[in-house]
């Protein structure tokens, strides 16, 4: 469970950029995160992925209160966080297979579970040919689903995705959003941050709306029950579990 | 495949490059100054091994001209006196031949000293190390005869500690600074390659790695420039002190000894290398460990 | 606002936040050798014009006793012969009383050594930087007295200079490393500088930079980085050979002349931290005009 | 003018991510450029802003021939094509202002001409408040806009944008093509890379397709006469040349 209680946020000495903010996501759900450039998006995601520790107010994540979670339990919390970084942030000097392969090697997986997974992976966001290339040689739009298969790749209890859709077209948008929804269907809570109103009016999940760092009802649709979900659309295909084999929701197809 | 590499492509940041280089350099300066001031300490050892270690007495012929008896007595007991003396480990009076021979070139070749009424000398070895009282045994002799003295070279050996001892000086102060500049260095680098990193870093937080793993990278690289460099320099510095001795040699030095380095000293330059390694990883994690505790 | 700053952030790299320390360490070390070798270099003039620049010539008794005038005929043609050698300064007949007095010790205190025959000396002091034939000084004495010989301290002199040379050597050698290794981390820092900032190059590039501009602020940076090392490097060499003459003074130390840089000699010392600015600069200029011309 | 004829273009060694491109743009036009992720846009623009030499064929930008052109007049030529980077590509120890002047500074501008300009279109942009910030305090569309900005801040003969609306939402994208329409009217060459279908549709422009790596036709629309564009919006607004004073067209009100 992810609950944010009267939160503020700020950097360094500047002024708050995200005020007052409460809210809950049940374990499960699956919402998106909206607002005008510079209204905090980003922000309240790094809260979510504990890169940043709030000025104020109360947060549980996975059910920690993070105000009073030693630091060396940070790291065991965190491994249960996915994400997908706006500017990607991908180890320049690694292969695109050993990026998405970071979060298994420091889960201490074996290399024969890595490359069944990665590969597997990599077949889906259509990565396959580009495995061995560096980032650098990678387009703008390839960069972002080597960022996504590695936020995604151990099966995180929270996802948290910032604008992760900002580089592909539409049809690869659409595609992506099924990774996710896949994901969520086995038990993955998600939070996506975007800009991409087609895909929002598409996927008619609940949507939360940031203006200038406070939340208010969405314009484009106010916050909806849990259940009232698009049902998965038909070429959503099922990814095996390399670090959770026995996730709930387990046992589709493998790629 | 993923498990040769680091995560943190340390290897590829300028200060990490440059940090076998700068160890390297230090290793040499340090080696060399160490090897200098282990040269002296023998070269000034075996120079004064001429000069020290021995003394020289001088018992003046008697008075009156004709009791020789006496005289040979007196040189008796005196030659007695000395070998008594804790510390000596020979004693001989110098044959008269000698003496004269000695005395020569003060005479001119063709004088003949022999009827001459000379003072006799004691040659006198010491036992090496030892430390003779030779106040005492100034006294002793003198209450056999005055007049007796005793020539321990300490002007020159002074003269020539003190030389060597300021050399030697100014090596380990050389020595010293190298250890002081290898840990500023170290930081630095360090601290160059968190600040070149620290998105890296951040990231491998951000998926779930601990500190530790985070930090092992960081002394591994730094272990493996030290022993590069330390290697390195350590080596090119014996190669120039060797080739400086055969050079001094070659040049028909007529040194007491040759500049070379015995084999205990070579033992003590290898320990050059080893204290950089130690100095740098140690450094190198504490820099590291004290950084990321205050990273997210 | 935009003029003070350049617009490559190079200080903030880690390898030229290196570059100073590297710099001064290696102008450190080169000011310290460079004294070592000079200090070295006077101390040697000094310790050896007690040794050199003075000859001795003896001049045995004649073979007949009682040949008085002979003698006194002979040491004044010798004398003679001596003072119109080129290169002589000075030639005193050594009195009769001195030679007494250096006989004294050899004879014991008692003995009167008045009525020896006696081999005159005479006292030779050449002039400074003259080298004097002494071969041929030799055959024109003998030609006046067989057994007329010169000592000229030749032993003793050639002793120190080899081993002030070698030393000297050691010094010299490791001013040459660091020129040397002052090249390679040059190079290297700003290869690591161009690698860490190809991204910005490459912008400036794009935008329309010509590469004098590019070079302009990598020749700034290192030439700042250079004076700020050259300067603080050298300052504390200098620093430390002030006070281990210092050090070598108090101890009493009865060195023939203190440990100490001449005044001409410190001029030469400045020279290193400026060499060091004028290597690193062109080293920088040509490893980063190399560079930009094969980039985009 | 711009021409591609034949154009081929690998990286390194590799493939040829680029065959047989033949196109030409007349002075005065905008175009948009659309295509799958990886499909070679960016490669495509990295051609235009001179960033990587053809492998083979026949390129002309601005009426000069790149292959003949010398190195020493590169400069010359660089500084009349203004360049939105796909990421940005902000220097990231100068602020906001600084990076936006950055064009200006190389052109030897002073620097009460460069505060004058700077500050009208930082503001025009949305970024006055940042102008003292670094990018890596900036949110992901204020980089993008900064981005953009330092672009168009020099007046250049040709724009070439890549993914400029990747990080806004889309009434700031519809803006942000407002300012490189009122561009284009004073005479810049215009291209856009752009995944946003919605702003192609709103904006009636041109439109070059690529598809891996070969120019085909736009499913969403073929190329079509130059002179069939939108009427200029109503809030467009001109903004004042720095470099080029009396360039064609100028003369509107100043912000
Ligand atoms: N590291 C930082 N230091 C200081 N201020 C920051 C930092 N990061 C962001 N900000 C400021 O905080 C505000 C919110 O930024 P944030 O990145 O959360 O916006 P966003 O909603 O993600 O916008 P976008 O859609 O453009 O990515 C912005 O005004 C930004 O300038
Ligand atoms: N520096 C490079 N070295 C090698 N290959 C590269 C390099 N840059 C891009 N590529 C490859 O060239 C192809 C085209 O890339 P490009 O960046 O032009 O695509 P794009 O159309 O811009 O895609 P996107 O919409 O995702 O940005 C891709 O397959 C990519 O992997
Ligand atoms: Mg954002
Ligand atoms: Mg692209």
């Amino acid at each position: 469970m992810i609950r944010f209680e009267n939160v503020g946020m700020r950097y360094g000495a500047g002024p708050e950029v995200l005020r007052d903010i409460s809210f809950e996501l049940k374990p499960g759900s699956f919402h998106f995160l909206t607002g005008a450039s510079g209204a905090g998006k980003s922000s309240l995601l790094r809260l979510m992925y504990l890169a940043h520790r709030p000025s104020r107010g109360l947060i549980t994540i996975l059910d920690e209160d993070i105000a009073t979670i030693p630091r060396n339990r940070l790291p065991e919390l965190r491994r249960k966080i996915g994400v997908v970084f706006q500017d990607f942030r991908l180890m320049s000097h690694l292969t695109c297979f050993e990026n998405v392969a970071l979060p298994l090697k420091i889960n201490g997986a074996g290399s024969g579970v890595i490359k069944k997974y990665v590969s597997e992976l990599l077949n889906w966001v259509g990565l396959a040919d580009q495995a061995n290339a560096r980032p650098a040689t990678l387009s703008g739009g390839q960069k972002q689903r080597a960022a996504i298969a590695r936020a995604v790749i151990s099966r995180p209890k929270l996802l948290v995705a910032d604008e992760p859709t900002g580089n592909v077209d539409d049809a690869l948008a659409v595609r992506l959003l099924f990774l996710f929804e896949e994901l969520n269907r086995q038990g993955t809570t998600v939070l996506i941050a975007t800009h991409n109103e087609s895909l929002i009016r598409r996927f008619r999940h609940p949507v939360l709306h940031l203006e200038d760092g406070q939340l208010v009802p969405s314009p484009l649709r106010p916050i909806v029950p849990l259940r009232d979900r698009a049902p998965p659309p038909p070429d959503s295909r099922r990814f095996s579990d390399p670090i959770y084999p026995d996730a709930p929701g387990e046992g589709g197809r493998h790629g | 495949m993923a498990k040769r590499r680091g995560d943190i492509p340390l290897g590829n940041d300028p200060a990490s490059r440059l940090l076998p280089w700068i160890i390297g350099f230090m290793a040499f300066i340090a080696a060399l100054a160490l090897s200098g001031a282990l040269v002296l300490a023998a070269f000034s050892d075996r120079w004064s091994a001429g000069l020290t270690g021995t003394l020289t007495i001088q018992i003046p012929p008697p008075a009156a001209y004709d009791d020789e008896a006496g005289f040979e007595a007196l040189q008796k007991e005196a030659l007695a006196a000395v070998r008594r003396t804790p510390g000596v480990a020979s004693a001989t009076l110098l044959p008269l031949d000698e003496m004269r021979a000695l005395l020569k070139p003060w005479l001119g070749a063709g004088a003949d000293p022999r009827d001459l009424p000379l003072p006799r000398l004691i040659a006198v070895t010491l036992e090496a190390g030892e430390d003779v009282d030779l106040a005492d045994l100034g006294r002793r002799l003198e209450a056999l005869a005055p007049g007796i003295t005793i020539d321990d070279h300490g002007l020159w050996r002074e003269r020539l500690t003190d030389f060597m001892a300021a050399l030697q000086l100014a090596a380990l102060a050389v020595v010293a600074v190298v250890a002081l500049a290898a840990v500023v260095m170290v930081i630095f680098a360090t601290r160059g390659g968190l600040l070149a990193h620290r998105e890296s870093i951040e990231l491998l937080h951000l998926i779930g790695a601990h500190d530790r793993y985070i930090a092992a990278q960081f002394q591994g690289q730094t272990l493996f420039a030290a022993i590069k460099g330390g290697i390195a320099g350590t080596g090119m510095a014996a190669g120039t002190v060797v080739l400086l001795g055969h050079g001094a040699a070659a040049t028909g030095a007529v040194l007491p000894g040759a500049l070379v380095l015995e084999p205990m000293a070579w033992l003590w330059v290898m320990t050059v290398p080893m204290a950089l390694i130690v100095i740098a990883v140690l450094t190198a994690r504490r820099t590291v460990v004290n950084a990321l505790v205050r990273m997210v």
